[in-house]
């Protein structure tokens, strides 16, 4: 029986991408109950009409700080791609399009990334910028470009032997124009594949840095720390843990099908075949 | 014919669901030991046919109908594991692109040992033996070794020749060649055409050959079947489907050949537009040790040239010999590293960008593979006007109504114009890639090989166009190509290259009549021209006389 | 090839000194100073700068560089502030820990995801395709800890199968030691499988479009020979390259991992070093770790060529 | 010294003793350990990890018990001179040295003299060398059995600082140091000798035997010290929640250290038992009193006011203990109706003294961090309070080293902190009163408190003692330098196979006495 597997996923990914932005869309404007407002009658309750997900160990209601940490995840997760993409992006084009010394430096600079723990990265730039969600993004960001700088720069040395890049130049257009006219919007699809899958890595490096004990800046709630802080409560208090975790795992298997997805369907066509 | 070892009939082809079949009740008959040629232009269905043989049609095709009978056995009927029994052992294929057909992480000696081990079930030491031995008959070099080596170790001529050998080494009964020469320069293409019409004879292979080069089957084929759109529309022996076609796509085909005269010595007096003195271009090897100067090779060996208005000027010379990095050099896309070159007097070599940007703006290029030339995320009247971008004088209204104009002069018609690249045909890409060239009104284009990776009939289309733009607008070319015939009779003068210096040149016709250089003298003699004599066709070799005629 | 490997550690050193200097002056950046945290809050404050002096943080930031890095080009990786164990030998024994579970863990993941890549690919868009990718899927969308505890839960409770805390090395008590990198190894698996598996299938995808496989069907090879004589050497090629990218990082020590199951390898050490500011540890381990990176790599593309001989060294 | 009273209503029996069933010999107990200890050299490099295991293997001459009185062990017993300088120790004439070696003054006067040599950088020299008004003069040894310390000024705390537990004056064997005086193996009189230590994952002790336990009953750290166990193991377990799985999978028999939250997830399992009882540490929201905004007393009184102490009290520990608001603990004998005068919460005042300190809502920073639970929980539920008051607070959540810095450089506003436990108030006061400009980590910089402080120390009378504590306590209740929150507890969780374990106001665990099931 043949299954096309593309089209369904792309269908049960975009569903569950789209839920989850509804959720944090929810949290942000009209969330339950404050998800930072202590209750402490209600320590640990189970899931009830009131409390629908139940509340954690400071009596806040589960529910909407899953739906605002939905907002606190993709927020941290988009950022983290976008700043991955943008240095790794520009960095791979460049050292991809001029070659020489300037590939051999970017190169030098890209191992350095590779091999600096992105925890010491966390920490310095908490101290320097304060704080919050941004160190987050910005260290998850810079730790994520390497892989970008290397996919981009082999795609760019494929893209500069066309002869469509040999036409620009042909044409008396400048090596940026070029650069930004003609080879990064071909690189735009993979590029998004990519993107997909760095938005599942992004997702699970926040939550493992909320373990360490380093995630966003409590008492906001993200689903990686709520997850982290409820661990040692599954006995009594399951509720902390299933339904993040479930949050976690629904939104990155929409990422992560539409991912998928994307390569097999952008795949073919990418080949330009007629 | 009832001796026939393979028996086509009525096999229809379909891709998708309900698709228009892609060959449609095809028969076709071939005799033991026989050379018989499908011809028909991309889209005609005959690689399909041949594929479906056995059974290797691409993903989603289905035979639809119709038989398939070989040695007695009905083939479209076998299961996997019988199909697997007749491929290769029965059944061998050679394919179009040497550099892809090879696995480049195996060597020779494994790829070529395998089909023989499967189906004799020899040892390792014996499948060698006879591998280098077939080796060395169809001609590579020091065959035991190069069972050690590695596909790109070789050049296209000779990985197409170890393909045959390897092909050949299970003794099949049928050897389907689909198009093994097309991607090859013309004198390797000879070559490895005769390799593989001695051995096939030699064993008694019957051959099913694909083209869609009429010249090139014309005087090996014993018989010839010529598809269009998915039709078998003439078959029979050579003489009367070459000499006295009826179906006038044949004829369309044999048209495609060329026939015209070449260009006498033009004694007009015309001023230079562009002068080449002494270019040379080095490329540098790997750097081998860091403080040793790496060893260089030069691309261009002191090349001089000068082209005047309104000529075509024709560079001819084999794969690597240094024509596309003169063309490149020309239009300053690869720096040289001594020597001029003089636009309208104006030295143009070593200028810096914007200037040089300035000065050139009456030169242009067109280069070879359509694909690749168009950007493919840009719609066809962006692709065009992207080279007025430097006007800014130009208003977007006159960019706008210039652009359309050179589209509608290169025969491309309104509705194609919002099209992207991958909506187009090759054809219409090839012009798509001239009209943003012609946008510019050059007085000099540059034609890098614009119609080798086209279509017989559309390469004639191409041609003609290109002549009457150069009329209309009195452009000058510079035309490289690797195919006498097509530069035959639109070429002024010719330049042939040899290993980046220039070894011959003058007028079309003193060169093509008579030749000096011996690689010129081999490439002219290699080309067979289908000529109308008296209302009759020949098929006449330039110096060798007449091969073959009806 | 020798010289190609002689170029490549000359071209290490630039990237081995940039990653010490970012690393002493990040970790010196980070508030709070090893003296604070030795005095702890019970001993007499007034001898915070009698410990800073002791331990040559009293000096310019600059002077301590050139100072470290003297020692280290003499092999004296320096002894740790918190409980002056020698720095090398602390990170050798906890790197001799993370290789094992790493260097296992990889070895099933890749044992495991290439063929399933490549019967993905074969069977592409079938059942089989689909169920491999979804549960690759699935299991690359489940945080690592979480998995960790999960499989504590219920190996080591429910069942009492495993133990759940401890560590013995495979390598003094095989039998035991098996037993404690069982779980570990499984989390790590269910972690780093999708990435393998992906590339797998997408290279192996890509290669079966190829002439040269239809050339090897129509000499009659089965889809199995197809598959593993033709198809694999050219699939894995690519894999290798993202094999190395994820053994280069996890050999820094998989922290989470190792927190949860009690493993003393190097991401925890890290961390340990790090939150006690136990700066000529964290100095020695990044460098060593730089040092790991930079290994892989030359491994990996030296073991290039013998999947794409047209790769020349 | 008087004998403390027992507050045991506050926890039922004072944590009796599980199964009252004959002791078995042999087994290894597995105990979890946050992190790897640091060294084997008591007091030089100080955690409370490293702590727990020393006092295994070395003891001090004297000890306290379980009600925090100071009780004889290796010393028999000793007599104070009229004027209060003279401390004669008498030895117990039947200790040995792990290494056979028996006990002499010898050893006593080469062990205090190391801990107090400065180079050697031992935790607590401070406390003898004068820097604190009490020198140790002298250290002589008449005899084998007698030892004698001449002291420069009359002290209450001396016998209290001798038998503190977080810088124990360890009685080590001078075969403990190499040659040139480096430490090499750790040659005690304990009950446990040290086995092998595999770094980062686990130190096994052993047990002596031919160890010879003190007189009395087992209480706190002093009487009979008897290893029912063959050995220890000390393993290192950093994830808390791989801890609770190893407890209730047998891989482990004790966990200490637990939060409340913890004690309701281990309570629900069958085979772990979890007991609590009250500590020494006590938890405090510090105030910056040099911060441009705190330092205005208003300011500093509002956020008093708004704070419900006892109700955060309550929620951080489910009810185990009430607000202290006094800066030591509530188990102390001086701890009176005084020390239980604090704030109340008062809305309206708060907000009215918010309007005279001139508060223009910028949000004020309260500083924590993660590693000690408690501190976390009590930022979050003070900011939540504070908000309710009108005060805007934001959370500063730092690492621990970071959050330890602050408070050194006093480099915060509000800092929701906690101290470690000390045995006698002038030890506490010592640690919140001080001059600024000798370090800024001293919150109430006040010259007659301070004075006090020291006067009280002298002082060996308790009526008098508790006369100046309670003019401390008022004058800190008025000028509000720092808010004291609650006494924290003491809580651990053993595997029902451990049996006759027990907790006391010490907190520090004890593996002799005990012993393992099956």
């Amino acid at each position: 029986m043949r299954f096309p597997l593309p089209r369904f996923n792309v269908l049960i990914g975009a569903l569950l991408i789209g839920l989850t932005v509804i959720a944090a869309l929810v949290g942000l404007f009209a969330p339950p109950a404050n998800p930072i407002a202590i209750d402490y009658t209600a320590f640990l309750a189970p899931p009830s009409p009131a409390h629908p997900f139940g509340t954690d160990d400071f009596g806040r209601d589960v529910l909407s700080r899953v739906l605002v940490g939905a907002a606190y995840s993709l927020v941290s997760a988009f950022g983290t791609v976008a700043v991955a993409l943008l240095m790794g992006g520009t960095l791979g084009a460049i050292a991809g399009f001029f070659g020489g010394w300037v590939d051999r430096v970017i190169g030098i600079l890209t191992d350095t990334l590779m091999a600096f723990p992105g925890l010491l990265l966390a920490l310095a730039l908490i101290s320097i910028i304060g704080a919050g969600i941004l160190p987050m993004i910005v260290t998850l960001g810079v730790s994520f470009s390497t892989i970008y700088i290397r996919v981009v720069r082999s795609l760019v040395l494929s893209l500069r032997e066309r002869e469509f890049v040999e036409a620009s130049r042909a044409m008396g257009n400048s090596e940026t124009f070029t650069i930004f006219r003609h080879i990064l919007p071909n690189c735009i699809s993979s590029i998004m594949v990519l993107a997909t899958s760095t938005l599942a890595f992004a997702v699970l490096a926040e939550s493992a840095l909320s373990f360490l004990g380093l995630g966003v800046q409590a008492p906001n709630p993200s689903w990686g720390g709520m997850l982290a802080d409820g661990r040692g409560l599954m006995g009594q208090a399951p509720w902390l843990v299933i339904f993040p975790g479930f949050a976690i795992f629904l939104a990155l298997l929409g990422i992560n099908l539409m991912g998928d997805a994307l390569r097999d369907w952008l795949d073919p066509w990418m080949e330009g075949e007629a | 014919m009832n001796c026939s070892i393979c028996d086509i009939s009525d096999i229809s082809i379909c891709f998708g669901k309900a698709g228009v079949p892609v060959v449609d009740r095809a028969n076709l008959q071939i005799a033991p030991g026989e050379f018989h040629a499908i011809v028909g232009e991309s889209g005609s269905g005959k690689t399909m046919l041949a594929r479906s043989i056995l059974g290797l049609l691409p993903a989603g095709g289905r035979i639809t109908g119709g038989k398939i009978l070989f040695d007695g056995q009905d083939l479209t009927g076998l299961t996997s594991a019988a199909m697997r029994k007749v491929r290769g052992k029965k059944i061998g294929m050679i394919f179009q692109d040497p550099l892809t057909s090879l696995n480049p992480a195996l060597r020779i000696g494994t790829q070529m040992g395998e089909a023989l081990r499967l189906h004799s079930g020899m040892t390792r030491e014996e499948a060698r033996n006879h591998a280098w031995k077939l080796l060395d008959r169809v001609g590579i070099p020091d065959a035991r070794r190069a069972l050690d080596r590695y596909p790109h170790e070789f050049s296209g001529g000779m990985r197409q020749r170890i393909m045959i050998a390897s092909t050949l080494l299970p003794r099949p009964q049928l050897l389907i060649a689909d198009e093994p020469t097309t991607a090859l320069d013309t004198i390797v293409q000879a070559n490895v055409m005769e390799v593989l019409k001695e051995t096939t004879a030699e064993f008694g292979i019957s051959v099913l050959f694909i083209s869609h080069d009429l010249g090139l089957v014309a005087h090996r084929a014993d018989r010839v079947t010529v598809m269009d759109h998915g039709k078998i529309i003439e078959q029979g022996g050579y003489e009367d489907v070459l000499f006295a076609p009826e179906h006038d796509k044949t004829k369309a085909l044999l048209a495609a050949i060329p026939q015209g005269q070449a260009k006498p010595e033009d004694s007009t007096q015309r001023d230079t537009l562009l002068e080449v003195r002494d270019a040379v271009v080095e490329f540098r090897g790997r750097r081998s040790l860091l403080w040793r100067k790496p060893a260089a090779t030069r691309a261009l060996d002191s090349v001089s040239l000068n082209l005047k208005r309104g000529e075509t000027l024709a560079i001819i010379g084999a794969s690597g010999s240094g024509k596309t990095t003169l063309g490149r050099a020309i239009l300053g896309l690869t720096p040289l590293d001594s020597g001029t070159i003089r636009l309208n007097g104006v030295n143009i070599s070593d200028l810096p960008r914007a200037e040089h940007r300035k000065r050139t703006r009456n030169l242009q290029i067109v280069f070879q593979d359509p694909v690749s030339a168009l950007d493919p995320r840009m719609r066809v009247l962006d692709l065009v006007m992207e080279s007025l971008r430097h006007n800014p004088e130009l208003s977007r209204k006159v960019k706008e109504t210039r652009t359309t104009e050179a589209l509608r002069d290169c025969g491309l018609d309104d509705d194609l114009h919002q099209r992207l690249p991958h909506q187009l045909s090759g054809g219409q890409r090839q012009r798509v890639a001239i009209a943003r060239a012609l946008v510019a009104r050059p007085e000099v284009i540059v034609l890098d090989e614009p119609v080798s990776a086209l279509d017989v009939t559309v390469q004639e289309q191409v041609l003609r166009l290109l002549e009457r733009l150069k009329k209309d607008h009195e452009l000058s070319y510079i035309f490289i190509s690797h195919d006498i015939g097509v530069v035959e009779d639109i070429a002024d003068r010719v330049l042939i290259m040899v290993g980046g210096k220039i070894v011959e040149q003058g007028s079309a016709e003193k060169v093509f009549n008579t030749p000096r250089h011996d690689f010129t003298r081999k490439l002219i003699s290699v080309l067979p021209e289908l000529r109308e004599v008296d209302g009759r066709f020949q098929l006449i070799y330039r110096d060798a006389g007449v091969a073959r005629s009806g | 090839m020798f010289r190609y490997t002689i170029f490549r550690v000359l071209a290490a050193f630039p990237t081995l000194l940039l990653v010490t200097i970012l690393v002493f002056l990040f970790i010196r950046l980070v508030p709070g100073d090893p003296a604070a945290v030795l005095v702890g809050d019970i001993q007499n404050i007034g001898r915070l700068e009698e410990i800073r002096a002791r331990l040559g943080l009293d000096r310019s930031v600059p002077e301590q560089f050139v100072i470290w890095l003297g020692n280290i080009l003499q092999g004296d990786f320096g002894v740790s502030i918190l409980n002056g164990a020698p720095v090398l030998d602390t990170i050798l024994s906890r790197f001799a820990v993370t290789a094992q579970v790493i260097f296992v863990a990889v070895t099933v993941s890749t044992l495991i995801a290439i063929p399933a890549g490549m019967i993905a690919a074969w069977k592409q868009n079938r059942w089989a395709d689909n169920l491999i990718v979804v549960t690759t899927i699935a299991a690359m969308s489940v945080p690592s800890f979480w998995i960790g505890l999960t499989l504590i839960l219920i190996f080591g409770i429910e069942l009492g199968w495993l133990p759940s805390v401890g560590y013995v090395s495979p390598l003094e008590d095989f039998s035991r030691g098996v037993m404690y990198l069982i779980m570990p190894v499984t989390a790590l698996v269910m972690g780093e499988i999708g990435g393998v598996l992906r590339m797998a299938r997408a290279s192996t995808i890509e290669v079966m479009r190829r002439e040269y496989i239809t050339h090897a069907r129509s000499k009659g090879l089965s889809e199995g020979v197809v598959l593993a004589r033709h198809a694999f050497p050219n699939a894995f090629a690519p894999t290798l390259t993202i094999l190395g990218m994820i053994i280069g990082s996890l050999l820094g020590g998989a922290a989470v991992i190792e927190t949860v199951f009690t493993l003393p390898g190097l991401g925890r050490l890290t961390i340990d070093a790090i939150s006690s500011r136990d700066y000529p540890m964290v100095q020695g381990i990044l460098l060593v770790v730089a040092v790991i990176y930079v290994v892989v790599n030359l491994i990996t593309d030296l073991l290039y060529p013998i999947f794409d001989p047209r790769v020349k060294l | 010294m008087k004998h403390l009273p027992i507050v045991a209503a506050l926890f039922g029996a004072l944590a009796a003793p599980t199964f009252a069933d004959t002791p078995r010999m042999g087994g290894t107990a597995k105990v979890a350990l946050g992190a790897d200890i640091l060294g084997t050299q008591p007091g030089v490099v100080r955690e409370s990890g490293t702590d727990t295991v020393l006092h295994h293997i070395f003891e001090g001459l004297v000890a306290y018990d379980a009600t925090l009185e100071v009780q004889p062990m290796l010393a028999e017993s000793w007599e104070i001179s009229d004027d209060g300088k003279t401390y004669t120790f008498t030895l117990r004439d039947d200790v040995t040295f792990h290494n056979g070696q028996p006990l002499t003054s010898a050893d006593v006067k080469w062990s205090w003299e190391r801990w107090l040599d400065a180079e050697l950088g031992w935790g607590c020299t401070h406390w003898y060398d004068g820097s604190e008004a009490l020198k140790i003069e002298a250290i002589e040894t008449p005899d084998d059995t007698t030892v004698v310390f001449r002291l420069n000024i009359p002290s209450g705390l001396f016998l209290a600082q001798m038998s503190n537990f977080q810088c124990l004056p360890a009685i080590a064997h001078p075969d403990s140091v190499d040659a040139d005086g480096n430490w090499v193996a750790p040659i005690g009189t304990g009950p446990f000798t040290l086995g092998e230590w595999e770094k980062g994952v686990s130190v096994t002790l052993n047990k002596n035997p031919d160890y010879a336990p003190a007189s009395g009953e087992k209480s706190g750290y002093a009487g009979q010290r008897i290893a029912y166990l063959d050995s220890v193991e000390f393993m290192v377990v950093p994830e808390p929640a791989t801890a609770m799985a190893g407890l209730r999978a047998g891989d482990l028999h004790l966990m200490v250290n637990i939060g409340p939250l913890e004690e309701t997830e281990l309570g629900r399992a069958a085979n772990v038992e979890v007991l609590t009882g009250p500590g020494l540490e006590w938890s405090t929201l510090l105030v910056n009193v040099h911060d441009p905004v705190m330092k205005d007393l208003d300011m500093r009184l509002a956020v008093a006011h708004a704070i419900d102490f006892e109700a955060l009290a309550k929620a951080t520990t489910r009810g185990a203990v009430g607000y202290n608001p006094a800066s030591y603990s509530g188990q102390s004998v001086y701890h009176t109706d005084v020390q239980k005068t604090g704030y109340t919460r008062d809305l309206d005042k708060a907000a009215e003294l918010l309007e005279r300190a001139g508060y223009d809502g910028t949000p004020l920073k309260i500083q924590t961090s993660k590693r000690y639970g408690n501190m976390f929980q009590n930022a979050v539920i003070i900011q939540s309070m504070l908000a309710e008051a009108g005060i805007e607070a934001e959370l500063e959540v730092l690492e621990w080293p970071a959050h330890l810095d602050n408070y050194f450089q006093g480099k915060f506003q509000l800092s929701s902190f906690g101290y470690s436990a000390r045995t006698d108030p002038v030890m506490n006061y010592w640690s919140v009163v001080g001059p600024h400009e000798e370090s800024p980590a001293y919150q109430w910089n006040n010259e007659d408190a301070y004075g006090m402080t020291f006067e009280a120390a002298a002082e060996t009378d308790p009526a008098k003692r508790q006369e100046i504590f309670d003019k401390i306590h008022t004058m800190m209740i008025e000028e509000a330098p720092t808010l004291n929150l609650y006494d924290e507890v003491n809580a651990a969780a053993i595997n029902t196979a451990l049996n006759n374990y027990e907790i006391w106001p010490g907190g520090k665990p004890r593996l002799w006495g005990v012993w393992l099931e099956e």
